[in-house]
């Protein structure tokens, strides 16, 4: 709760310092106040206090912010240019902090209402962050489709809360799971909701068949936005998703369970799948998002007591591995204008540490060892193999295996074909930030348990 | 003596090192030296050996040398068999080998390959006397495949011609088709007697019933391995290719020792045989067609050396037949004999070759005698004593082969007959041909001929004093001799001796002998009249030939069968194996998993069309579908 | 004046509400004019607060209608960015057609 | 009785203009029909004793939003039938998918009759002390939230419709 | 901690290698090599022999899933670590004979292999046994990517797939054993075979087949086997040995360790089908070789008909089969290291490995000669030589299993000798033609790495008994728990 004032003020100073000029200082101060915010996070751990019964910091909340703040540090570290070439400067900084402050409600609802607004606000800044690059016509377009399925999803996920409301008297997670708890027989309208609220949780979290915008948009928007609605976004999402329905929805499990089953199977082979053709390296990271998605939402669809560790855990390792991702893609698109695949080619010869650290972020996101993807992947097998859903383990892996050709691609770009030999020139900071997070890939590669014993 | 039977195969060895590694550096008469010198010393320890055994009531000592590989209760020694039958082997084998070794140094002599053709040599006696001295059936094997390794060696000896090559190749694919068969019959008999050495399997199968399939199983298999080894049907084909190699290795390798193994082999598992009486039949049936066979061919063949090597192919045969029907002894006899007369017979056929600068072919011969006064004698003793004249040694041995096979069988003896006479008419052909007439050769030719060096004539000498007396260690009991060899032998094959009783009345023995010398003598008489008296020439090499003629000149065209309908098939079998099967349809199937991710990919990008109303359109379905699970 | 919920069956309030929604649902699948979607779904929204309200009278608990506040708050602002995110695409392609903002695919 | 007679007509126009707003052809139509919509819905609370939610509906929607859209419409010179019309296909298809989503939810919202109110019934619930007493005791953390959802899509807004000035 | 200097030191030096500049880089990797190697033979004079596994050592590592650093070697383990360090310096050895760009990452990447290959034979924790098992694949992917020849993009990466596709199923079932161990759930080695006997013949048949999908690629068996020639030509040399003589036996030491006593139910059931393909492997690589035309490729063929009859021999599941796979599985090593030098050395001189093109060298280095013959030989299992030991053990394991599959496996003893010899004859043998105009002599390295190879293929032919005895009690100890499991 302390963080979420202290970034919702951030927010707002931000825009104070436009007019009490003080824009040079923001920079340092958001990082700071990042800081400040994570160990008043940590602070929170274990203590499980519960605020006017709307949210609850327990420690599901507080790791989920905890990554959710570090993933936002990471990302302001990459992200320094994005705001400083901006006129609007100001204005993104705090609509990037308010967009922090939905995600922190989504991890910490305990009620619709929250979870409702968390979503909006959440989302809210992203449409118009998407589409701030004014006068490109992607990233128009990004946004004017980000906006208008996200309204359209939200419709759907409004109708199916207003139906548990229904059902059930109640807003709050608690009371909804007491009533169907005690119920004798749960009203029909209810499962629709349930399905409903699925269906707009699924719109969020990028899950076919209701990923179509996700590519779109990740490809349309700025990188760097496309990089914060990987990261964050995601992981703020499928946190609530979590625990919308590996709690509250539990006990309904049977009538979500089959289509969720479907869908992840979707996710995952529609998301691999189609990025394997993929040229532009961006459009190719939004299909593995996608995919990732499939991932997590295995790990949803379990349902036990590995979920919410492995979601924890693959939202971790995937967001740093994004990160790590883009910022090269921003990088080398920067230098060559152009993020195709080709752009990549023989990037080990020219700048042997940005394709070292893309080497080592792309074995994490394929999932081999020892890297961090690789455990994240392992949780979730292991949780979807005690849910006993074999058949989708089996797709997983075929899946991973697909996932493997399009990530190596890219390597094979790096080290096999030649390139121009020109040198792509790197910030130090962002060199720094590389390396920093190769070392924590392969770390928490290596100690996953440091994670994992969280939840 | 017989503790040192570790130098016997150890000797041998040491001079193929010390050749093998510094020949190069060594001058040929150290390099003959050597050479000769480990194998006689190896004969000498042999001999040694062979007297203790005479003299000592224990008739089979093993000697343990170390322990050679052990899985679970599978335990081998690399340990060493000293009995009769391994003592005469030895003799057999250090004793010819260091005649030939001696001749090599004579025929040799010009060969820039010297040292190599020794070492070679002194390779291929370490591994024959492994083979006859190893106490279980494993060593047997590391000598059987060893001496196959150096017959590949000394048969592509000249290895810049490719048709020795290959020769040297098939000889070594073929001899493993057989020991495929044999290393089976081992593994058959571990996991029958859970032992593989001689002792523990023999007494075992001692109390075994006769007829006991698993022992066919084991016999056959072995046998197959002494078929590959020993050249018979169908796997003889290598041997008159082999002929490819030095004459001298024709003679050791390809003659005396090594093609005998098959004979060892069978003789020393002789419980096993004797209670397999299909096995027995087998053999027998094997050895008979083989010998009448190879005698075919070699009526009609014009190389000097191919003559001869069918002619052992044919002995071979005999030998086979003999245990097939038995007579253990007898083929061990026949063995000892064969390798005194082929060894001389070859030598002598060097001898003539050396003289004739590389000529093979006895069109281009005739009237060598009176250039060739050595080579000719013996040769001419080493052809009556094949031919099975009385008293040269073939006769014995032959002779108590024929009288075992028309006990078990008549018409055996009927066809044992049968080829014995056509050995003497194709050896007497080949005599004739060679040595009387007139010289059909070249003038240089001609000019060149001389008889060979005393290193070559001596051991043709030796050799030939050995074919003439040789069979003297064996007179049957019928001609009032004592068969000194069959006595020597007994405890070796008192096992399977019950198989062994004569019951030929002395008369039918007299009868059966005065046969095969008729029939011997009209063969010889027949050869004499149509090549001496009447001059006739073999068909020079672009006459028409009878078809029947054709056919056995052509030696039926076995090689070209085999190469038509194994050689060829295989290649094109693993030809399409590789394009077809691995290239298109097991690694099509793995890249086309592949294919068919990269094209559904290509297919599906196309659903994500950039189109709202289409993303809406399938939200819109995909939520219907949802609620149906609602409703249905 | 009784209150509706009291004689009018609450399946009614669902089904109202419901073919409203669809009507927004189908504008929204329906037409290619960018403002005439956002109303479809402002349509959608109204369906959705009409349930709430009703939803809230038949249970007489008022929080169903405070939600509806948070849903016009949404509503709100999303019309606003929304129309700003629209200026903006017209301001480059001259256009409300969603049709034409079709460059992002495969 | 005129309860429900009330009813069945406001449902009936609600509908009626609901369609009329996705079948108009020029958009100021739709918006027209689309504030009239509103009406029926702000009718429809009125019925259902939700009389300050039937108020701030008909202020913010037909007074705010839906001027709003007006503006936009005429700013960017909307006002005219240029929309082109997708094929015929595609409405097909549209009516189809939006039919059958109307099929399945109704069929699949078939028993809210078994849903049992706990409460008595208390018509003053939709009154504006009893709405205040719950957003700004039970809900007062969202009240405070969606604060910063409005400052967020101001700022937001704001920042896209201004020209960038380099 | 022996076993953790073995595993960490190549790690380290690794490491370390990276920093070096220059040419200097590969004597300090054979420094490295050598030093491992040593620690090794110091290992095996502190191995008490016998059935325990030995130099055990045990961390936490993943406290909540049941993960540790449990590492050890009982005889199995020691002989693969003993191949794997013994082989190592050669492989290092034999690339002096060429020069490679950026040497410093090369080795240290050879070196990052040996890392993991040495853990996985030291593992004894099933998820760590996975951990080494990937990690042993990255290394080897690079250098195949980064110093391999044509084609080897996409080579490599199907090279990659394949057998990433078969560890995850592996994965897959590990984790399927580990939900099974009772209590705490834990990956420890007891605990999985314990719960993989546990189950029933059916589940252990699923089992089987994850698990064996995995070696079976990596080995590879029939047909599982394409990605094999294509990779073992394409790779550099010493990636090609590194891949044939130590990668492939993580495959059949994991048949080995990881198969036969977890599911011996699984593996009794489906013998007869695995044993199948592993025969018909034999049988069919072997007709391939006859006809290849590429003398690597020829080679890799005949490695995937020698692996078939190691992976008959294990899953015969009797003391002579596996013990015969022991040593086959060093032989292998040797002997194919052997023959791709003998390859490399030849297409270093005359810039081609097509067979019918050369002829005659022979004639320009006899002494070259003799040594490729002493490798060919022991190739073809030639007995006192390396490879008959194991050859005879294992078709004596596979008999006894089934009578036919032996004599259809037997065929490789003349399948073997036909495309060996016909490749000698072709290569060596005969006149020399343009191509084979001159030989230049062996270089030290060269000379010297034929002849430790010859020394061990004719040493351990003739006396086996030293390496025999280090693995054999723990292979009865292990193949008597599986036989009695299967109630045999």
């Amino acid at each position: 709760m302390k963080a979420l004032i202290l970034l919702s003020s951030l927010g707002v100073i931000s825009l104070l310092a436009e007019i009490f000029s003080f824009k040079k200082l923001l920079y340092p101060l958001v990082l700071l106040g990042l800081t400040v915010a994570f160990v008043l996070n940590i602070g929170e751990w274990n203590t499980n206090v519960t605020y006017f019964k709307m949210m609850q910091f327990d420690n599901y909340a507080v790791a989920f912010t905890s990554v959710i703040i570090v993933v936002a540090f990471l990302w302001f570290l990459m992200a320094e240019g994005f705001f400083k070439d901006e006129t609007n400067q100001t204005d993104h900084y705090s609509l990037v902090l308010f967009a922090l402050v939905g995600a922190v409600l989504m991890v910490s609802y305990t009620n619709m209402t929250m979870l409702f607004l968390g979503i909006e606000i959440l989302s809210i800044p992203m449409y118009i962050l998407a589409g701030s690059k004014k006068g490109d016509i992607q990233s128009n377009e990004a946004a004017f489709k980000y906006l208008i399925m996200g309204a359209f999803a939200t419709g759907f996920l409004l109708f199916g809360i207003t139906l548990i409301y229904g059902a059930t008297g109640s807003f709050s997670l608690e009371e909804i799971k007491n009533a169907i708890a005690t119920s004798v027989s749960i009203p029909a309208i209810f499962y629709v909701g349930v399905l409903l609220m699925l269906v707009g949780m699924s719109f969020k979290v990028s899950a076919a068949p209701f990923h179509f915008w996700a590519p779109d948009v990740y490809q349309g928007a700025p990188t760097m936005i496309t990089a914060f609605m990987a990261t964050i976004v995601k992981t703020a999402a499928m946190a609530a998703f979590v625990r919308l329905f590996d709690t509250t929805f539990l006990r309904v499990e049977g009538s979500w369970v089959n289509v969720l089953w479907v869908m992840t199977a979707l996710t995952l082979l529609t998301g691999n799948i189609t990025a394997v053709f993929q040229t532009s390296t961006k459009r190719m990271l939004a299909y593995s998002s996608v995919a990732h998605a499939g991932y997590m939402l295995l790990a949803l669809l379990s349902a036990n007591s590995y979920s919410s560790p492995s979601i924890l855990f693959y939202t971790l390792a995937y967001s740093i591995g994004s990160i790590a991702t883009f910022c090269i893609i921003s990088i080398i698109a920067n230098a060559k204008g152009d993020d195709g695949i080709h752009s990549f080619n023989g990037l080990a010869k020219t700048n042997p540490l940005l394709a070292g650290v893309m080497t080592i972020a792309l074995l994490s996101l394929a999932g081999i060892p020892p890297t961090a993807g690789f455990f994240a992947k392992y949780f979730i097998f292991t949780s979807v193999f005690v849910a006993g859903h074999v058949g989708l383990v089996l797709i997983a892996i075929v899946a991973s295996l697909i996932g493997v050709y399009y990530y190596f691609r890219i390597i094979i770009a790096m080290y096999f074909k030649e390139g121009n030999h020109e040198e792509v020139p790197v910030d130090m900071n962002h060199k720094l930030l590389l390396i920093v997070i190769a070392f924590a890939i392969v770390a928490l590669g290596l100690f996953p348990d440091s994670v994992i014993r969280l939840l | 003596m017989i503790n040192l039977v570790g130098l016997v195969p150890l000797l041998p060895l040491i001079g193929f090192l010390i050749i093998g590694l510094f020949g190069k550096s060594l001058s040929k008469g150290i390099v003959g030296i050597i050479g000769c010198g480990s194998v006689l010393a190896a004969f000498a320890i042999s001999l040694g050996i062979f007297f203790q055994l005479t003299g000592q009531a224990e008739k089979s000592v093993t000697i343990d040398l170390f322990s050679w590989i052990t899985a679970g209760k599978l335990s081998i020694p690399f340990s060493f068999l000293i009995d009769p039958l391994s003592s005469l082997f030895l003799l057999i084998i250090t004793g010819i080998g260091f005649l030939i070794h001696v001749y090599s140094t004579g025929y040799m002599s010009h060969d820039e390959g010297f040292s190599r053709f020794f070492a070679y040599l002194n390779l291929f006696i370490f591994f024959m006397l492994l083979l006859v001295l190893g106490s279980n059936y494993l060593i047997m094997f590391v000598g059987w495949e060893g001496v196959g390794l150096c017959s590949y060696l000394l048969i592509g000896f000249w290895f810049k011609n490719t048709a020795y090559n290959n020769a040297a190749k098939k000889a070594f694919v073929m001899n493993r088709i057989g020991d495929l068969g044999f290393l089976l019959g081992i593994i058959l008999i571990f996991v029958t007697f859970g032992s593989i050495g001689y002792h523990d399997v023999f007494e075992q199968a001692k109390n075994m019933a006769s007829g006991n399939p698993v022992l066919t199983s084991i016999t056959l298999l072995l046998f197959i391995g002494a078929m590959g080894k020993s050249a018979q049907l169908p796997l003889y084909t290598w041997l008159p290719d082999a002929m490819a190699g030095p004459t001298p290795v024709s003679a050791l390798i390809h003659a005396a020792t090594m093609v005998t193994a098959g004979i060892y082999m069978v003789a020393r598992s002789n419980i096993l045989y004797t209670l397999s009486p299909i096995a027995m039949e087998t053999v027998a049936i094997i050895g008979i067609c083989t010998a009448l066979f190879a005698a075919t061919i070699g009526l009609a063949q014009n190389d000097i050396k191919k003559v001869l090597a069918y002619s052992t192919v044919s002995q071979l045969g005999y030998m086979f037949l003999a245990l097939g029907v038995g007579a253990y002894t007898g083929a061990v006899f026949h063995v000892m004999t064969h390798a005194f007369f082929k060894a001389l017979l070859f030598l002598g056929a060097g001898s003539v070759i050396h003289a004739m600068s590389g000529e093979q072919d006895i069109r281009m011969m005739g009237g060598l005698k009176k250039h060739l006064p050595i080579t000719h004698i013996t040769f001419l003793l080493g052809t009556l004593a094949i031919a099975g004249c009385p008293p040269f040694s073939g006769f014995f041995s032959k002779d108590e082969i024929l009288a075992n096979a028309f006990e078990n069988n008549k018409l055996l003896w009927f066809l044992g007959v049968l080829g014995a006479a056509m050995t003497t008419f194709y050896m007497f052909r080949l005599y004739f041909l060679t040595f009387k007439g007139d010289f059909r050769g070249t003038k240089e030719q001609h000019h060149h001929l001389h008889e060979s060096p005393k290193s070559m004539t001596i051991p043709l000498v030796i050799l030939a004093i050995l074919s003439v007396i040789g069979g003297f260690v064996g007179i049957p009991e019928v001609l009032g001799g004592k068969h000194f060899l069959e006595e020597f032998l007994k405890p070796v094959f008192e096992d399977s001796s019950f198989r062994m009783v004569h019951s030929l009345s002395h008369d039918t023995e007299y009868i059966l002998m005065g046969i095969a010398v008729v029939v011997m003598a009209a063969s010889l008489y027949y050869a004499y009249a149509v090549y001496v008296k009447n001059k006739t020439l073999p068909a020079a090499e672009n006459e028409e030939l009878k078809p029947v003629h054709l056919m056995v000149y052509k030696k039926y065209w076995v090689d070209e069968i085999y190469e038509n309908v194994i050689t060829k098939p295989l290649n094109f079998f693993s030809d399409a194996l590789h394009k077809v099967v691995d290239n298109q349809v097991v690694d099509g199937l793995v890249n086309g998993v592949g294919r068919v991710v990269t094209w559904f990919s290509g297919i599906l990008r196309y659903a994500q069309t950039g189109n709202i109303g289409f993303y809406v359109f399938v939200m819109v379905i995909g939520i219907v579908l949802i609620l149906c699970t609602r409703i249905l | 004046m009784n209150s509706a919920i009291q004689v009018i069956p609450l399946e009614w309030y669902l089904l109202l509400s419901t073919v409203l929604f669809t009507i927004g649902v189908l504008g929204v699948l329906f037409r290619r004019n960018a403002i005439i979607i956002f109303m479809s779904i402002e349509l959608m929204l109204n369906a959705v607060n009409l349930l709430l309200v009703a939803f809230s009278s038949f249970l007489s608990d008022s929080k169903g209608q405070v939600f509806v506040f948070f849903i016009m708050a949404v509503a709100a602002a999303e019309v606003a960015v929304g129309l700003a995110i629209l200026m903006m695409v017209y301001r480059n392609t001259k256009s409300s057609d969603i049709n034409t903002l079709n460059k992002l695919k495969w | 009785m005129i309860t429900t007679y009330l009813f069945y007509l406001l449902s009936f126009l609600a509908i009626m203009f609901g369609s009329m707003v996705v079948l108009s052809k020029n958009p100021v139509h739709s918006v027209l029909y689309l504030v009239l919509t509103f009406f029926t819905i702000a009718g429809h609370y009125v019925l259902l004793n939700a009389q300050f939610l039937a108020a701030v509906h008909v202020i913010v929607y037909a007074g705010a939003i839906m001027v709003l859209f007006l503006f936009v419409i005429m700013l960017l010179n909307l006002n005219k039938e240029t929309e082109p019309h997708k094929s015929i296909w595609l409405k097909a298809s549209a009516a189809v998918a939006s039919g059958s989503l109307l099929v399945v939810l109704v069929g699949s919202l078939k028993g809210a009759s078994t849903i049992q109110s706990t409460n008595a019934f208390n018509p003053n619930i939709g009154l504006i002390e009893n709405l205040g007493t719950t957003l700004f005791r039970d809900f007062l953390l969202p009240f405070e939230v969606s604060s910063i959802l409005l400052l967020a899509a101001m700022v937001g807004a704001v920042m896209l419709g201004k020209k960038s000035i380099k | 901690m022996i076993t953790l200097l073995l595993i960490f030191f190549p790690l380290v030096a690794a490491l370390l290698l990276l920093f070096v500049k220059g040419q200097q880089v590969r004597n300090m990797a054979l420094g490295a090599a050598i030093i491992e190697f040593a620690i090794v033979v110091f290992a095996l004079t502190q191995y008490q022999h016998g059935n325990t596994t030995q130099f055990e050592v045990n961390y936490n590592w993943i406290n909540s899933l049941g993960i540790s650093f449990h590492v050890g070697m009982d005889g199995i383990s020691l002989l693969m670590v003993l191949l794997t360090t013994f082989l190592v310096p050669i492989i290092i050895l034999t690339s002096f004979n060429r020069e490679y760009s950026n040497p410093s990452y090369f080795y240290s990447l050879l070196l990052a292999m040996q890392f993991a290959l040495v853990g996985v034979f030291v593992s004894l924790d099933g998820f760590l046994f996975y951990i080494f098992w990937e990690l042993a694949l990255i290394p080897i992917y690079f250098i195949c990517l980064l110093w391999g020849g044509e084609n080897r993009a996409r080579i490599t990466f199907k090279f990659f797939v394949y057998t990433l596709s078969g560890s995850l199923l592996m994965l897959g079932g590990l984790i399927y054993l580990y939900l099974h161990t009772s209590g705490t759930h834990t990956f420890n080695i007891q605990a999985l075979y314990l719960a993989g006997q546990s189950l029933d013949m059916a589940h252990q048949g699923f089992v089987f087949w994850a698990m064996f999908m995995a070696f079976a690629i990596k080995m590879p068996i029939f047909p599982f086997h394409t990605w094999q020639p294509d990779t073992y030509t394409v790779a550099p040399t010493p990636g090609t040995m590194m891949l044939s003589g130590i990668m492939l036996k993580m495959g059949t030491y994991g048949v080995i360790r990881w198969l036969l006593p977890v599911v011996p139910l699984g593996v009794q059931d489906w013998a007869n089908v695995a044993i199948g393909l592993s025969v018909i492997g034999i049988v069919y690589a072997s007709c391939i070789a006859i006809v290849q035309k590429d003398f690597k490729r020829l080679i890799a063929y005949s490695s995937i008909a020698h692996v078939g009859l190691i992976s008959a021999g294990i899953l015969s599941a009797n003391v002579q089969g596996v013990q015969g796979a022991m040593i086959q599985m060093l032989s292998h090593g040797v002997n194919v290291v052997g023959l791709f030098f003998i390859a490399d050395i030849i297409q270093k001189r005359f810039n081609t490995r097509d067979i019918a093109s050369l002829g005659g060298i022979r004639n320009l280095n006899p002494q070259f000669a003799v040594l490729f013959l002493i490798v060919l030989l022991g190739s073809v299992a030639l007995p006192l030589t390396n490879g008959f030991i194991g050859e005879f053990l294992l078709l004596n394991g596979v008999y006894q299993f089934n009578a036919w599959a032996a004599a259809f496996a037997g065929l490789s003893v003349i399948l073997g000798a036909v495309y060996m010899l016909r490749s000698y004859q072709s290569v060596m043998l005969g006149e020399t033609n343009s191509i084979t105009t001159s030989f230049p002599p062996l270089s030290g390295s060269e000379k010297g790495v034929l002849l430790i190879l010859c020394a061990a293929i004719i040493g351990f032919g003739v006396y086996p008994k030293p390496l025999l005895d280090i693995a054999g009690p723990s292979v009865v100890k292990l193949v008597d728990g599986v036989r009695l499991a299967m109630g045999k």
